[in-house]
C-alpha cells in the first residue's frame, strides 16, 4: 500500500542532492547589518556637517574634504597592497572613508594639498594600518592625525579664513564662488585664550566682547573661524539625532561628554568669571560638538559597556575643560580623546559586566 | 686642594659605609636560600620556553635538572654541546635517547582528499574539528588549516597543499603541535627514523578510500616483507618506532605500498613540495 | 594649590617618560602585563621618593660644606653621590622583594636592578638639586614623579595588553608597534603643555 | 488573578530577529506521515550513557516494544516505532557529524503493536511509581538537550524545588511544532505539566511559558489550564526566550548561579513535547517512539508540520513535504540559531529533533571572519551578559585563560551575538573552541 503512495509523487519531487550543503557552525542566519553598511550610514550623517562646512567655507573646504578622503582610501590600498592583505575587501568596508571625512571635516578650510596628504598618511598608516587594521587600533585615527599636524604643522592647523558672511551675518548664494579670500580670523575659543584671565571674583568679565548672546547665536550657527565640519551645530545635531536612531553610536558618550564640559566650566565661570567665558560659549565653539558626535564615539576606541562609555565620556569632558581653561592649547577636544583612547583598556577592565548567575545568592524578584 | 681630596674622601667613605650596613642589615632580615645551581643551569638552558621537557617552561626544567628529576639531556632544543656543557657543570650524567621530531601522518593533500565538505567558519584546526566532523572526508586526517603551524615556537611547520608539512631540519620535537592537533595526527618520533606511514585513519580500508587517495589499506604488505619493522594494527599499519633497527628507504623500496602511504620523509616532502598532482599510482 | 601645581606637573605636564623621556627601559622592558607594571610602577615610585629625599637632603646639607670656617663646595660629586645611593636603595628593594614576593622578582626579572640606571630616579634627584627644592618638596617631587611614572606605565601596560590581540603585520609586532604606541601616547601628553 | 492580563515577562539583553519565518508552516496542521520502507533508530538518544540493544538481527518486533534498555540510571530506553524485523546495527550520520550507531528495522505493514501499559490515575498515584512510568517509557527532554526525563525529575534531596516550568516559547525562528502541539492537543501538555508537578511535590508553582507570537496557542491552553492547575505566562517575543536560565529569570526573576542547574533556582524547566510524551506514557501507556517535526524553510515546497516516527531519514521527510524548490545551501537539526547543520540527508530523526529546515543558499550566513569593530552589538545582545568580542579576541590569539577570564564557560551558545555581529564573525564557534579547550585542559590537571 505504501510502494503505491510513494511511487505516486516521486517522479514530480525534486529531492536535494546535497552537493551545496555547506556545514557551518551554529547560528545559520545572521542579521541584515554589515560593517559596510555601518561606515555608510556614518558617512551620511557626516554629510551634514560637511555641507555645513562648505555652505560657509566654499568650495575650497569641499576640496579639502574630497582629497583628505581620496587620500585615506589611497594610502589604505597602498598599505594593503604592501602587506598583503585583501584590497577591495579592506577599502569597500568604507572605514578609511569616513576616517578620511571626519579628518577632513577637522582641518581649516585652506590647508595646502600637502596638509591632506600628511594627515592620510598619519591617520591610515599609524594610527590603523600598523595595529593590524579596522578594529585593532586603540586610538582614533582621526584624531591621531589631527593631533599630529597639530603639532608637527601649527602654524597651518591654526590658520583660520573667514568664513562668509561673517560680517553680513549669513552667507548668500552671490558670494559662493567668490569667498577665496585670504581674509583670516581667530576663532572665538582662541580670542579667549589670549585674553588675561583674572581670578577675581567680583570682576565683570572681560569675555562679555567674545561671550554674549547675538554672538553666541552666530557661533552656534557656524559663522565662526574654525574648522571645515565643527562650526555649524545643526548640521552636527542632526547628524548625532540619525547616528542615535541608528544605534550606531552610544548616546551617552556625546551627552555625558558635552555635559561634563558644561558642569566644568559653569562651574568655574560661576565662581571665576574672569578665567573663562559661559558654559554656553564652550559649547557652540571650537571642536566639542563635532568630536562629542563624531570622534569620541568611533565605536572601535570607545568602551564597549555603557558605564564604560559614561567614564570615557566624563574623563573626555573634564580633560577637554580643563586644557581650554588652564591649557596652552585654546582647544583641547583631541587630546583629551587620545588621552581617553589610551585609558579605554583599563575602563574595560573596570567596567566589566556581570555576567547572569555571577552573585552570590539568587534574588528573588518576582512573586 | 689636598683638603677637598681628603673631605670628598671623607664625604663619599662614610656614606658608602652607611649606606653598605644598611643594606647588609636588610640582607640578613631578608634573606632567601637560593640555590645558585638552578640559575646556572637556566642560563646554559635556551630559554625558548617551549615546554618541550614537560616542565613549566626552561627555569622550572632548570630546577628539576639540580634536583635530579630530569637528566639535562630531556631539554629537546639543546644542542649535545649544550646539554653536555650542563651535564659538566653539575657532574651528571648527561642522559641521552630524547631527541625527536615530529612529523604529520597524513599524506592527504587538497589534491588526494576525493571527499570535499563546504566548510565555512574559522579557519582553525581545532574550531573546524568542532564542526560537522570538519571539512575534510576523512575524520582522522590531517585537517590543513595550520593549528599546529601557529603554535610551533620554531616555525618548523608549513602548509602545503592544505596539509601540514613538518621540516625535519628545524623541528626540535618539543611536542607543543601535537597536543595542538586535534586530530592527533602528529606523532613525536625518534630523530633517526626516516620512513613513516603517511595515514592516521583506523577505519575499514574501502571506507578510507573512498575519503582519500594515499590512505593505508591495511593490506599488510609491509608486515609480511619487513614483520620486525612494520606492524598493522586494525586497518593501520605503524611504523615499529622503538624497534632495534629503524626501516630505511630500502624497505620501503621493498614494500612497494601499493596507495603510498608508506613513504621516506624526503620523498613525502619532495611529493609535497615538488609535484602536487602526484599520485603514486600513475 | 602649591602642591597640587607640583603634583600635575610632575604627573602630567613633565610626565617623566613621556614629555622628558626619561626611564624609556623599564618603560618598554616591563609594560607587557599589567601585573608585573604595577609591581614595578611600586618599586619606583618607593625608589624615587626615598631617593629624592635622602639626595635633596644630601644636596642641602653635604654638598657645600662649611667647615671651620672654610667652604668646600663638592657639587663636583653629585652624581656620584646620587647613584651611590640610588644603587643602595635599589639594592635593598630587590632584597626585601626578593624574600616577599619571589613571583613579582622573578617577572621583573633584570629591571629591577636596573632602576639603579633608571635615568628617571636620578632625573628626578637632579632636577630637585638644580631647583634647589625643601626636602619636603624634593620628597614630594620625587613621589609625584615616581606616580607620573607608574601612570605612564600602567596605561602603556593596558594598551600592550590589548595589543597582544591585535593582528599587526609582522614586521611591527611587538617593540616596533610598542614604540608606535608609546609615540601617540607622548602625543596625547602634549595637550597638558601650559597647565602649570 | 486573570493570568492572561499580566504584564508580559521577558529578561534582560537578548536579540529581536527579523524575520521569524514561522509564518511558513504555523497554520498548517499537523500531518501524520505514511509507514516508510526503512527507519534507522539511532541508539544514543539521550544524554548520559546509550541504552544496551536487547534485540538481535532478524528478530521481529512490534510497535512500541522495546529494542534498547537503559543502561544506567542517566540513560533511556528506547523502543520500536514499526512493528517489522530487525536488520542490525548500522551506521548513520549522527547530527554533530560524527558517525553514529543505529538500529536497522524494515515494516512489515502489519502494525502489530504492543498492548499499552495500564493507565496511571496520576492525581492519585504514588509519585515513584509516575516516574517509574517515565522512565520505563524512555522520556527524555524533546527540545535539545535529550537529558532522561525521569532523571530531571528526580533531583537529589537536598535540592528543593518549588517550580516547575514548561517551556512554550519556541524562540528559535521557524520552527512551529510546539506551537502545533499546544494548539492541537493543550490537553496533554497540561496533563503532562500536572503530573511532572505532582511528582516533585509542587502545588500551584507550575508554569507554562509561550511567547506572544503564539497568542492562539495560549488561549487554547488557559480555557483548560484552570482544571489542570497550571498558570499560562505569556512571553515577550525575544530570543532565547526559551533558554532554561532565561525562561527562569522571565517567570520568576531568579538567577541560575553560574555553572549551575535549574535546579540551584529551585526549578525544573520541561519543554512542551514532552510533557505531552508524559501524558502520552501516564494516561495512555504508550512509549515515546514519534514527535511533530516541522520540515520548514524558504526552499521547502510544501512546509508543515509532521508526526514523524524516530528514526526516519530526513530525506523521506523532504519528501512528505514535496520536495524543494532549489538546490538548498544547508540542511539544518534544529531551529537556526542552536540547530546543527548536516552534510547528509540521511541523518535519521531522533527523539530531540524539533525541525528540518532547509535554506537556501544565499540565505544562510556566510561567515566571513571580518575585523571586529568593537560595536558592541554581541555584548548588548547577549543573554548571558558576556562580551563575546573580546572572547573571540582573545581565542583568536590562542589565550583561553583570557577568554576563560571573559567567562566564556557560561556561555549558551544560543547565537545572538553571532546574529547580530556585522563583521559576521563566527563567535559562536570560537566560544566552543574556547570552551572545549577549557574542559580539556582542567581535565588534564
Amino acid at each position: 500500500m505504501d510502494e503505491t503512495s510513494k511511487n505516486v509523487p516521486e517522479n514530480d519531487i525534486k529531492l536535494p542532492t546535497g552537493e551545496k550543503l555547506v556545514v557551518s557552525s551554529s547560528p545559520h542566519l545572521s542579521s541584515p547589518e554589515r560593517t559596510s553598511k555601518i561606515m555608510g550610514r556614518v558617512l551620511l550623517a557626516l554629510a551634514f556637517p560637511a555641507a555645513a562646512g562648505i555652505w560657509y567655507f566654499g568650495l575650497r573646504a569641499a576640496w579639502v574634504i574630497f582629497l583628505t578622503t581620496v587620500f585615506c582610501v589611497a594610502a589604505e590600498a597602498v598599505w594593503c597592497k604592501l602587506a598583503r592583505k585583501p584590497v577591495k575587501a579592506t577599502i569597500l568596508d568604507g572605514s578609511a572613508a569616513v576616517t578620511g571625512v571626519i579628518l577632513a571635516l577637522n582641518l581649516p578650510p585652506h590647508v595646502p594639498f600637502y596638509v591632506p596628504l600628511i594627515g592620510a598618511v598619519l591617520a591610515i598608516w599609524i594610527g590603523k594600518q600598523i595595529f593590524g587594521g579596522l578594529g585593532y587600533n586603540p586610538f582614533n585615527p582621526a584624531v591621531v592625525a589631527r593631533v599630529g599636524l597639530l603639532i608637527a604643522l601649527p602654524a597651518i592647523m591654526t590658520t583660520w579664513p573667514a568664513p562668509r558672511g561673517m560680517n553680513s551675518g549669513y552667507p548668500s548664494f552671490k558670494e559662493f564662488k567668490t569667498s577665496v579670500d585670504a581674509v583670516t580670523c581667530a576663532t572665538p575659543l582662541s580670542i579667549a585664550g589670549t585674553m588675561p584671565k583674572s581670578t577675581d571674583r567680583y570682576e565683570t568679565s572681560h569675555f562679555r566682547k567674545i561671550d554674549n548672546v547675538e554672538l553666541i547665536k552666530k557661533y552656534a550657527l557656524g559663522c565662526k573661524g574654525g574648522c571645515i565640519g565643527e562650526t555649524c551645530i545643526p548640521a552636527i545635531v542632526f547628524g548625532a539625532i540619525l547616528l542615535v536612531c541608528f544605534n550606531l553610536i552610544n548616546w551617552r558618550v556625546p551627552i555625558c561628554y558635552v555635559g561634563t564640559v558644561a558642569i566644568v566650566t559653569g562651574v568655574v565661570n560661576y565662581f571665576y568669571p574672569g578665567v573663562t567665558p559661559s558654559p554656553l560659549f564652550h559649547l557652540v565653539t571650537g571642536g566639542l560638538m563635532f568630536a562629542a558626535v563624531f570622534m569620541a564615539t568611533d565605536m572601535v576606541t570607545c568602551p564597549i559597556t555603557g558605564t564604560g562609555c559614561v567614564i570615557f565620556a566624563v574623563g573626555c569632558g573634564v580633560i577637554t575643560s580643563v586644557i581650554r581653561i588652564w591649557g596652552n592649547y585654546p582647544e583641547g577636544v583631541s587630546f583629551a580623546i587620545l588621552f581617553m583612547n589610551a585609558l579605554v583598556p583599563l575602563i574595560d577592565k573596570a567596567s566589566a559586566l556581570r555576567p547572569f548567575g555571577h552573585t552570590a545568592k539568587p534574588k528573588e524578584v518576582a512573586k | 686642594m689636598s683638603t677637598i681630596v681628603l673631605v670628598s674622601v671623607i664625604v663619599m667613605g662614610s656614606l658608602g659605609l652607611l649606606l653598605g650596613l644598611v643594606i647588609g642589615f636588610f640582607a640578613k632580615i631578608f634573606k632567601v636560600e637560593t640555590d645558585s645551581r638552578v640559575d646556572l643551569v637556566a642560563e646554559l638552558l635556551p630559554g625558548a620556553n617551549c615546554g618541550g621537557c614537560g616542565k613549566a617552561g626552561c627555569a622550572d626544567f632548570a630546577k628539576s635538572v639540580v634536583s635530579g628529576e630530569n637528566p639535562p639531556g630531556k631539554c629537546p632544543v639543546s644542542s649535545a654541546e649544550q646539554i653536555n656543557a650542563i651535564a659538566m657543570a653539575l657532574g651528571i650524567d648527561a642522559g641521552g635517547g630524547f631527541k625527536k621530531r615530529a612529523v604529520v601522518r597524513c599524506g592527504g593533500d587538497i589534491h588526494q582528499v576525493a571527499r570535499k565538505i563546504n566548510y565555512n567558519g574559522v579557519l582553525d584546526c581545532a574550531s573546524a574539528s568542532l564542526i560537522a566532523g570538519g571539512p575534510k572526508g576523512c575524520r582522522y586526517g590531517c585537517i590543513g588549516m595550520g593549528s599546529c603551524a601557529a603554535v610551533c615556537p620554531f616555525g618548523a611547520i608549513e602548509l602545503v597543499n592544505n596539509l601540514a608539512l613538518v621540516h625535519p631540519e628545524i623541528c626540535v620535537g618539543c611536542g607543543k603541535c601535537v597536543s595542538a592537533c586535534p586530530r592527533g595526527v602528529i606523532q613525536l618520533v625518534p630523530i633517526e627514523s626516516t620512513v613513516h606511514v603517511y595515514c592516521n585513519s583506523p577505519e575499514k580500508g574501502p571506507e578510507k578510500r573512498k575519503n582519500c587517495k594515499v590512505s593505508c589499506l591495511g593490506c599488510r604488505k609491509c608486515e609480511k616483507t619487513a614483520p620486525e619493522k612494520f606492524k598493522v594494527e586494525g586497518f593501520l599499519a605503524h611504523v615499529q618506532y622503538d624497534a632495534p633497527v629503524l626501516p630505511t628507504e630500502e624497505d620501503v623500496e621493498a614494500v612497494k605500498c601499493p596507495t603510498g602511504a608508506l613513504l621516506t620523509a624526503a620523498r613525502h616532502k619532495e611529493i609535497e613540495t615538488n609535484d602536487p598532482e602526484f599520485s603514486v599510482n600513475e | 594649590m602649591k602642591y597640587i601645581e607640583l603634583a600635575v606637573g610632575a604627573i602630567l605636564v613633565y610626565n617623566f617618560v613621556l614629555s622628558r623621556f626619561l626611564g624609556i627601559c623599564p618603560f618598554l622592558g616591563v609594560s607587557k602585563r599589567i601585573s608585573t607594571a604595577l609591581g614595578m610602577s611600586g618599586a619606583v615610585i618607593t625608589v624615587m621618593t626615598l631617593a629624592s629625599a635622602i639626595t635633596s637632603a644630601i644636596s642641602r646639607y653635604l654638598l657645600v660644606l662649611k667647615f671651620e670656617g672654610k667652604v668646600y663646595d663638592l657639587r663636583f660629586l653629585q652624581v656620584l653621590l646620587f647613584i651611590l645611593v640610588i644603587a643602595a636603595l635599589v639594592q635593598i628593594i630587590e632584597i626585601s622583594l626578593q624574600k616577599l614576593s619571589p613571583k613579582l622578582y622573578q617577572a621583573l626579572g633584570i629591571y629591577l636592578p636596573l632602576i639603579t640606571t633608571n635615568c628617571a630616579v636620578l632625573g628626578a634627584a637632579t632636577i630637585n638639586a638644580n631647583v634647589g627644592r625643601s626636602v619636603l618638596d624634593a620628597t614630594l617631587f620625587g613621589c609625584f614623579s615616581g606616580i607620573g611614572f607608574a601612570l605612564a606605565l600602567v596605561l602603556f601596560a593596558s594598551l600592550r595588553e590589548r595589543l597582544d590581540l591585535a593582528a599587526p603585520p609582522r614586521a611591527c609586532a611587538g617593540i616596533p608597534l610598542a614604540l608606535v604606541t608609546a609615540g601617540i601616547l607622548a602625543m596625547a601628553f602634549i595637550g597638558f603643555s601650559g597647565l602649570c | 488573578m486573570n493570568k492572561s492580563s499580566r504584564s508580559v515577562m521577558t529578561f534582560k539583553n537578548g536579540i529581536h530577529p527579523v524575520y521569524h519565518g514561522k509564518e511558513l508552516s504555523e497554520s498548517a496542521e499537523t500531518r501524520v506521515a505514511p509507514l516508510l520502507a526503512r527507519y534507522t533508530v539511532p541508539l544514543a538518544q539521550n544524554a548520559g550513557k546509550p541504552p544496551e540493544v536487547v534485540v538481535n538481527p532478524g528478530d521481529h518486533v512490534k510497535k512500541y516494544q522495546l529494542i534498547a534498555k537503559a543502561s544506567g540510571f542517566v540513560s533511556a530506553n528506547l523502543h520500536s516505532p514499526v512493528s517489522g524485523t530487525v536488520k542490525g546495527l548500522v551506521d548513520v550520520p549522527g547530527p554533530m557529524g560524527v558517525p553514529a550507531k543505529a538500529l536497522e528495522i524494515v515494516p512489515d505493514g502489519l502494525n502489530e503493536e504492543m498492548e499499552p501499559l495500564p493507565a496511571i490515575d496520576w492525581r492519585t498515584a504514588e509519585p515513584k511509581a509516575l516516574l517509574d512510568r517515565i522512565a520505563e517509557c524512555g522520556l527524555v527532554g524533546m527540545g535539545g538537550a535529550s537529558f532522561p526525563t525521569h532523571v530531571k525529575l528526580s533531583p537529589p534531596p537536598e535540592k528543593e524545588i518549588d517550580t516547575l516550568i514548561l517551556n512554550g516559547a519556541e524562540c528559535e525562528p521557524y520552527l512551529t511544532a510546539d506551537h502545533r502541539l499546544m494548539l492541537e492537543d493543550p490537553e496533554s501538555v497540561l496533563a503532562g505539566a500536572a503530573v511532572m508537578g505532582r511528582i516533585l511535590g509542587i502545588g500551584d508553582r507550575v508554569f507554562i511559558g509561550v511567547e506572544m507570537n503564539k497568542i492562539d496557542a495560549i488561549h487554547r491552553l488557559n480555557e483548560k489550564a484552570e482544571a489542570y492547575g497550571v498558570n499560562i505566562i505569556p512571553l515577550k517575543v525575544q530570543y532565547p526566550q526559551g533558554s532554561e536560565k532565561q525562561l527562569i529569570n522571565a517567570i520568576t526573576g531568579r538567577e541560575v548561579p553560574a555553572g549551575g542547574l535549574p535546579m540551584d533556582a529551585k526549578c525544573v524547566v520541561q519543554n512542551t513535547g514532552t510533557a505531552a510524551a508524559v501524558a502520552d506514557a501516564v494516561l495512555r501507556g504508550r512509549p515515546l517512539v514519534e514527535r511533530i517535526v516541522t520540515v520548514t524553510g524558504s526552499v521547502v515546497k510544501n512546509p508543515g508540520n509532521w508526526k514523524l516516527l524516530i528514526g526516519t531519514p530526513v530525506i523521506e521527510a523532504i519528501k512528505l513535504a514535496g520536495g524543494v524548490t532549489e538546490e538548498p545551501g544547508k540542511l539544518i537539526l534544529g531551529g537556526p540559531m542552536m540547530g546543527f547543520a548536516q552534510k547528509s540527508f540521511e541523518v535519521p530523526v531522533s527523539k530531540n529533533t524539533s525541525g528540518i529546515l532547509l535554506l537556501a543558499q544565499d540565505q544562510a550566513v556566510n561567515y566571513v571572519s571580518g575585523n571586529c569593530i568593537r560595536c558592541g552589538r554581541c555584548v548588548q545582545g547577549c543573554p548571558m551578559h558576556l562580551m563575546p568580542c573580546a572572547i573571540a579576541a582573545a581565542v583568536e590569539s590562542y589565550r583561553f585563560d583570557l577568554a576563560k577570564k571573559h567567562h566564556v564557560m557560561d556561555c549558551l551558545e544560543c547565537g545572538a551575538c553571532a546574529y547580530v555581529c556585522p563583521a559576521k564573525r563566527p563567535l559562536v564557534q570560537h566560544n566552543r573552541r574556547a570552551k572545549a579547550e577549557i574542559r580539556r585542559l582542567t581535565a588534564k590537571k
